[in-house]
C-alpha cells in the first residue's frame, strides 16, 4: 500500500441534521479531510441497504451513515428504525467478512459542526489505516475480465 | 456445424451506433426519434436488408436494449424513424436521449410485408393507438410509389385526440385525394373541435364497410382491438389470408436465441413479426 | 406415534364436510427418500398422502399462490413447528388470513413422528414459545464457530469462495415461504440496485440482499438450503440472522400472527453500542 | 484390435495434451459437489461418479458472459469486443449426455445468425467422453433414444474396461483422431473385455408423448395445471440442464462505460416474458412449464430435428419439489391422446 492511499467514502447523511451539522463545519471554517462523498437524504430511515451495496460494487472504500441523534427526528422516529436496521446489517457484513471498520454511523446534530468535522477526519484516517477495500475491488475487477474458459 | 471461424470475428450482438437528428413529441408519453447511422458500413447493411415490417433493437448503453418496428418506409433507407411509448428502463433513456445524443441499433430482423404481392390491388390499414408505427412504414412505402396500388384506405383510432400519434402526417393523408382516411376516438375521447367520427375501431370499420374484393388488409393494434377487428374483417368477407398483422413479444436478442418470443413454436424474431391472420389463426391463443 | 391412515381419513373428512377445498401435505417421491408437495383435492389424491420423517419440506409458501385463498375457502396444510412458525409470518405481515388455515401439526424425533395438538395458528403459541426458551437440542453448526473465529479477510475469502457457484437460480428465493414479492427487489430495474449477473460480484450482493430481508423473519426451516443446487450454506447465514435479532432484540420469528416484524418496529432502549 | 489407455497413463496423457497447448478439463468434486473443472493431475479427475452436478454447456456458454464494452467519449461511443476465449480446451471424462447437448444446440446458435461466444469455443474444444457403466435412478438417456455409450457431439468415446484399469479408446472426429496422435506413445494396441454398460431403463415411450404434445388440444390440457402446480418457479432445472440455452442481455456500467453481458435466463421466471406494459403472455407456472417440455419435445425437434433434451436427468435430479422431465413425460405417456 502505497503512502498517498486517499480513501473513497461514501457518506449517506440526513438533510436535517448531519447535513446541517456539516453546513456549520464548512460556514466555521473548520478543515476536514476532502474524502468524504456527501448523499443528502431526507431521513436515516430512508437509507436501504441497497445503497451500501451499491457504494461498494461502486469502488468505496468506507461507508458512513450519520443522521440526528434519538428522539431529534423530524420524522419523529425514522433514525429509530435506521437503527435497528443498522444493527442487524453490520451483523450480517461481518459476518460475510465486510469489515465493520468500514461501515460506520454516527449521529450528529445540525448544532455539531465541530463533531462532524472530527468525525470525518477521524473515519478518514481510520479506512486510511485499513487501506483501500481490495478484497471487494478484486471482484470488482473481475467482472470486467473476459471469459477465461 | 462447426467450420473453422476464428479469423473473422462477428459478434452478432454489436449494435451499430446512431445519431438522433430528429424528435418529436407524438402524444403523451410517445415519442419518435429519427436517426442516423454513424458508420457507412452499417447504414449499407441495413440499406440491403431492410424492408417494410422489420423490427430493431433500439438500445442506449448502460440501460439495455428495446424493441420496435422501424417505422420509416423501406422507400426512404437513409434514416431509421422509430416511435415508442416511454414505459420502462430503455425507453424512458430513449425519451430523455436528446437530438446529437448517440444510441444503438440491432437489425433490420425478422421478416416483412410482401407488399410486392399488394401490388394493383385496393390496401386496407387498421389501426390503433401506439400501433400505428408498423402501419405507418406499410403505409408509406405503398404510398412513395402510389401507382403500383390501387384504393388506399386507413382507419385509425385512438382512445383520446391527444392520443393519435403522427397528427402531422394523418393531415397530410387526410388532404391526399388518393388516401381515404378516417379517423376514430373512443366515446368521450373527442375533444370539443373534433370532426371524425367516435367510436371502436372495428364498429367504425363495419360502418364503412370497405369491399373485401381484390383487398389486402393490414391490421395493428393492442390485442383487443386485433381480436374484434378480425372479426370484423370476417364479416366484411375477408380471407384470412388477404389480412396481414404485426405481432409483438418481449425479445433479448432478436436472432432466435434467447428463447423468450415463441408464441407456440413460432419464433416472433424470426418467423415473424409479421402473420397473416391465417397464420395467426394456428397460434395457441392461451400463448399470445 | 400417529399413522399415515388416520390422517388419511382425516383428511377425507374435512374434503367431505367441505370444510376445506384442499389439503396440502406430502407424497412420496421419485425416490424411496424423496417426498413431493400434494394438493389433495380428491379421495383418490388423499389416498397418496405419506406422513413421515422424510417429510422436511415447509409447505407453507403454497398458501401465499396467487388466488389461492382468494375465494375465502379453507385450506388444511401440514406444517411442522417451523412451518407454523411461517404462517404465523405470514399472517402478521397480512399476506393470508390465517382463519382460513387449518393446520395439522406434526415434528419428528429420528423415525418417529407426531402429531402437535391444535388446529388453527394461535393454538400453537404456548407450544412455540416453548421452543423459544428451550431450543431443541440441536448442537451449534460448527462451521458458525469457525467461521466466527475467522478474521473478516478470511470470512470474506470463504463467501467468495461459496458464492462463486451461485448460478442465480433463485431457488434459495422461490423455496422460501417468506420470499412473496411479487416483484423481487433485484429484478426491479428501475433503479437496479444490485447486479442480475451471476459473477461473484453479483452474487455476493444478492445474498447479502436475501440474507438481510430475511433477518428477523427466517424461521429456519432450510428450503432454501435443500434448494440450492450448488449446496451454498445458505443456513449458516440465515442461522447467524436469527441469533443477532434475538440477541439483540430478544426477537424469535413467528412467535404469533400477531407479532410485530422486528425490522419494522423499535424500542427507544434499543442498543446503539455501535454508534460514534 | 482396437487402442487401449490404461489408467496408470492418463497422467502423462494429461500432460502431454497440456505441453500440445490444451487446457485440460474433467469432472472435479469439490466439497461433496462436482464440476467440469481445469485440472493440472489427472489425480484430480473423479471419474467415479455418475455424472457431475453441474452440466458441460456452462463451458461453452458461461452463466455470465462480457460481449461489449462500450465508451462514451465527447460524442462518440466506443463499442469494443470481448472476444471468446482462443484457447484450446480438451475436456476429458465428458458423459455421453453431455456430449450430445452440445450438438443439440449448435443448430440454434448457427441458424442464420452465428453466435461466436459459442462456436469459437466449440471450435477449439475436443470432447473426450467415456461410456457410462453406471447409472442412477434419474438417468434417462435411454428414454431419449440415446444411450450410456452414445456417440453424439464427442470426438472420442472411451468405453471402460471390465478391469477398470483402462478404456478402449475410438476416435469418432478429425479432432478426435488428433488428440489420440498427441498421446500415442501411451496407448497401447489390445483387445480387452470392456465393463457391461449401465442399465438405463426406459422410462416412457417418447413418440407417444410427442404425439400427445403436438395434438394442438392439449395446449390448453388440465395435465399442464395439475403437474406443475407444485413448481416454485426456480431456474434451478434450467441452468442444470445440459442444452437450455435461454438467455438475457444486460448492461453493468452507467452511460459512459460500461460491459454489456449475456447471461443466463430461464423460461421458469414469471418475469421472463413480461411486456413492460404488463402483459405476459406466459403469466402462470403452468404455462411456463408447458412452455419448457414444448420447447424441449415440439418446439425445439420441429426446428432442428432434435430434442432438446439429452436425458442426464439433472432437471429431477436437483429439483428442490421432486418434479422434472421424467415425471411429466410417464404421466404425458399414460395419457390418451
Amino acid at each position: 500500500m502505497s503512502e498517498t492511499f486517499e480513501p473513497k467514502i461514501i457518506a449517506f447523511v440526513c438533510t436535517y441534521c448531519t447535513y446541517a451539522g456539516a453546513d456549520l463545519a464548512g460556514t466555521s471554517r473548520l478543515k476536514y479531510a476532502p474524502n468524504v462523498r456527501l448523499i443528502r437524504l431526507p431521513c436515516t430511515g430512508r437509507i436501504s441497504p441497497m445503497f451500501i451495496l451499491k457504494a461498494l460494487q461502486k469502488g468505496a472504500d468506507g461507508i458512513l451513515i450519520s443522521g440526528c441523534h434519538p428522539g431529534d427526528c423530524h420524522f419523529t422516529h425514522g433514525n429509530y428504525h435506521a437503527r435497528r436496521r443498522w444493527m442487524v446489517f453490520r451483523s450480517l457484513l461481518d459476518f460475510m467478512g465486510i469489515s465493520t471498520e468500514r461501515v460506520k454511523f454516527s449521529w450528529i446534530s445540525a448544532a455539531e459542526g465541530g463533531k462532524f468535522a472530527d468525525l470525518i477526519n477521524n473515519v478518514t484516517e481510520d479506512i486510511r489505516k485499513l487501506g483501500p477495500f481490495d478484497q471487494y475491488k478484486e471482484l470488482i475487477r473481475e467482472t470486467e475480465a473476459p471469459a477465461t474458459l | 456445424m462447426t467450420e473453422n471461424i476464428q479469423s473473422v470475428h462477428n459478434n452478432i450482438y454489436k449494435p451499430a451506433i446512431m445519431k438522433i437528428v430528429g424528435r418529436h413529441d407524438e402524444a403523451p408519453g410517445v415519442k419518435t426519434l429519427k436517426l442516423e447511422f454513424q458508420d457507412p458500413d452499417d447504414h449499407e447493411q441495413f440499406k440491403n436488408n431492410f424492408r417494410t415490417g422489420m423490427f430493431g433493437l433500439y438500445g442506449v448503453y448502460g440501460e439495455g436494449e428495446s424493441t420496435f418496428c422501424v417505422a420509416s418506409p423501406e422507400t426512404r433507407k437513409e434514416y431509421i424513424e422509430c416511435t415508442f411509448r416511454q414505459s420502462g428502463r430503455v425507453t424512458s433513456a430513449l425519451a430523455d436521449a436528446d437530438i446529437g445524443d448517440l444510441i444503438t441499433f440491432r437489425g433490420p430482423y425478422g421478416n416483412r410485408f410482401p407488399i410486392e404481392n399488394f401490388q394493383g390491388k385496393n390496401l386496407l390499414f387498421v389501426s390503433g393507438g401506439i400501433a400505428l408505427p408498423p402501419t405507418r412504414s406499410v403505409i408509406w412505402s405503398c404510398l412513395d410509389q402510389r401507382e403500383k396500388f390501387g384504393k388506399v384506405t386507413i382507419v385509425y383510432g385512438a382512445r383520446t385526440v391527444a392520443d393519435l400519434v403522427y397528427k402531422h402526417e394523418l393531415e397530410e393523408w387526410q388532404n391526399r385525394a388518393d388516401v381515404d382516411l378516417v379517423l376514430t376516438v373512443d366515446p368521450g375521447g373527442e375533444s370539443p373541435d373534433w370532426k371524425n367520427k367516435v367510436g371502436f375501431v372495428p364498429t367504425v370499420l363495419e360502418d364503412i364497410a370497405p369491399s373485401p374484393e381484390n383487398c389486402i388488409a393490414v391490421i395493428c393494434g393492442p390485442p383487443i382491438m386485433i381480436k374484434f377487428t378480425l372479426i370484423s374483417l370476417k364479416k366484411l368477407g375477408f380471407e384470412e389470408q388477404n389480412v396481414y398483422t404485426t405481432l409483438e413479444n418481449r425479445m433479448k436478442c432478436g436472432v432466435g436465441k434467447c428463447g423468450r418470443c415463441n408464441v407456440g413454436s413460432v419464433y416472433v424474431c424470426k418467423e415473424g413479426p409479421v402473420f397473416t391472420a391465417a397464420e395467426v389463426s394456428c397460434m395457441p391463443a392461451a400463448d399470445l | 406415534m400417529i399413522t399415515q391412515e388416520k390422517y388419511r381419513s382425516k383428511v377425507k373428512k374435512l374434503l367431505a364436510d367441505g370444510s376445506v377445498k384442499m389439503v396440502i401435505g406430502y407424497s412420496p417421491g421419485s425416490t424411496a427418500d424423496r417426498r413431493r408437495p400434494l394438493f389433495i383435492r380428491s379421495f383418490e389424491e388423499a389416498d397418496q398422502l405419506v406422513l413421515d420423517s422424510n417429510c422436511i419440506a415447509n409447505l407453507s409458501g403454497y398458501l401465499v399462490t396467487e388466488g389461492l385463498l382468494s375465494d375465502e375457502k379453507r385450506v388444511a396444510i401440514f406444517l411442522r413447528p417451523e412451518g407454523i412458525r411461517s404462517l404465523n409470518i405470514l399472517a402478521a405481515e397480512s399476506q393470508l388470513n390465517v382463519d382460513q388455515i387449518i393446520i395439522f401439526g406434526f415434528d419428528s424425533i429420528g423415525r418417529e413422528v407426531n402429531s402437535l395438538p391444535g388446529e388453527h395458528a394461535d393454538e400453537f403459541s404456548e407450544f412455540i414459545g416453548s421452543i423459544k426458551e428451550n431450543p431443541p437440542e440441536k448442537s451449534r453448526e460448527p462451521l458458525l464457530y469457525q467461521l466466527e473465529q475467522m478474521n473478516p479477510q478470511e470470512r470474506f475469502a470463504f463467501w467468495k469462495e461459496e458464492f462463486s457457484r451461485c448460478i442465480k437460480c433463485y431457488a434459495c428465493r422461490q423455496s422460501c415461504p417468506m420470499c412473496y414479492c411479487r416483484r423481487c427487489v433485484v429484478d426491479s430495474n428501475q433503479p437496479q440496485w444490485v447486479n442480475t449477473s451471476s459473477h461473484t460480484l453479483g452474487n455476493f450482493e444478492w445474498n447479502i440482499v436475501r440474507a438481510f430481508h430475511l433477518a428477523g423473519r427466517c424461521v429456519g426451516c432450510g428450503n432454501c438450503d435443500r434448494s440450492c443446487p450448488v449446496n451454498i450454506p445458505l443456513r449458516l447465514i440465515n442461522a447467524k440472522m436469527s441469533e443477532e435479532v434475538l440477541g439483540s432484540f430478544n426477537h424469535f420469528a413467528g412467535m404469533s400472527t400477531t407479532q410485530e416484524p422486528v425490522l419494522a418496529s423499535f424500542k427507544k432502549e434499543d442498543s446503539e453500542t455501535f454508534i460514534l | 484390435m482396437t487402442r487401449i489407455l490404461f489408467s496408470d497413463k492418463l497422467d502423462n496423457c494429461v500432460t502431454r495434451w497440456q505441453s500440445a497447448g490444451f487446457t485440460v478439463i474433467g469432472p472435479v468434486t469439490k466439497d461433496a459437489f462436482s464440476s467440469y473443472t481445469a485440472v493440472e493431475h489427472a489425480s484430480d479427475f473423479d471419474l467415479g461418479i455418475v455424472l457431475p452436478d453441474r452440466s458441460l454447456k456452462e463451458l461453452f456458454f458461461p452463466q455470465t458472459e462480457p460481449m461489449l464494452r462500450y465508451t462514451l467519449k465527447q460524442q462518440s461511443i466506443n463499442t469494443e469486443d470481448f472476444t471468446p476465449p482462443s484457447g484450446k480446451k480438451l475436456i476429458f471424462g465428458v458423459r455421453p449426455c453431455d456430449a450430445a447437448g452440445l450438438s443439440i444446440d449448435d443448430p440454434l446458435f448457427g441458424w442464420d445468425y452465428k453466435d461466436e461466444y459459442w462456436f469459437q469455443r466449440r471450435n477449439n474444444s475436443v470432447i473426450v467422453t467415456i461410456a457410462c457403466t453406471k447409472a442412477d435412478d434419474f438417468c434417462l438417456c435411454t428414454s431419449l433414444k440415446l444411450a450410456p455409450d452414445s456417440t453424439t457431439g464427442s470426438d472420442i468415446l472411451l468405453r471402460p474396461l471390465e478391469n477398470n484399469n483402462g478404456w478402449h479408446a475410438e476416435e469418432l472426429t478429425d479432432r478426435g483422431r488428433e488428440a489420440l496422435l498427441a498421446i500415442e506413445e501411451f496407448l497401447q494396441e489390445g483387445s480387452e473385455p470392456t465393463a457391461p454398460m449401465a442399465v438405463v431403463p426406459e422410462m416412457f415411450d417418447l413418440d407417444t408423448c410427442v404425439a400427445w404434445l403436438q395434438n394442438p388440444e392439449n395446449f390448453e390440457s388440465k395435465f399442464w395445471k395439475d403437474i406443475s402446480m407444485r413448481c416454485i418457479g426456480c431456474g434451478s432445472c434450467t441452468y442444470l440442464c445440459p442444452t437450455c440455452h435461454c438467455f438475457d442481455i444486460q448492461d453493468e456500467g452507467d452511460t459512459y462505460s460500461g460491459i454489456r453481458r449475456k447471461n443466463w435466463d430461464s423460461c421458469s421466471f414469471a418475469l421472463f416474458t413480461m411486456h413492460t406494459s404488463g402483459h405476459n403472455p406466459r403469466s402462470t407456472q403452468s404455462a411456463r412449464w408447458r412452455q419448457r417440455i414444448m420447447h424441449k419435445f415440439n418446439y425445439f425437434p420441429g426446428k432442428f430435428s432434435v430434442n432438446s433434451c439429452s436425458g442426464c436427468g439433472r432437471c429431477s435430479r436437483q429439483c428442490p419439489v421432486d418434479m422434472g422431465i421424467t415425471e411429466t413425460l410417464q404421466k404425458i405417456s399414460t395419457l390418451h391422446s
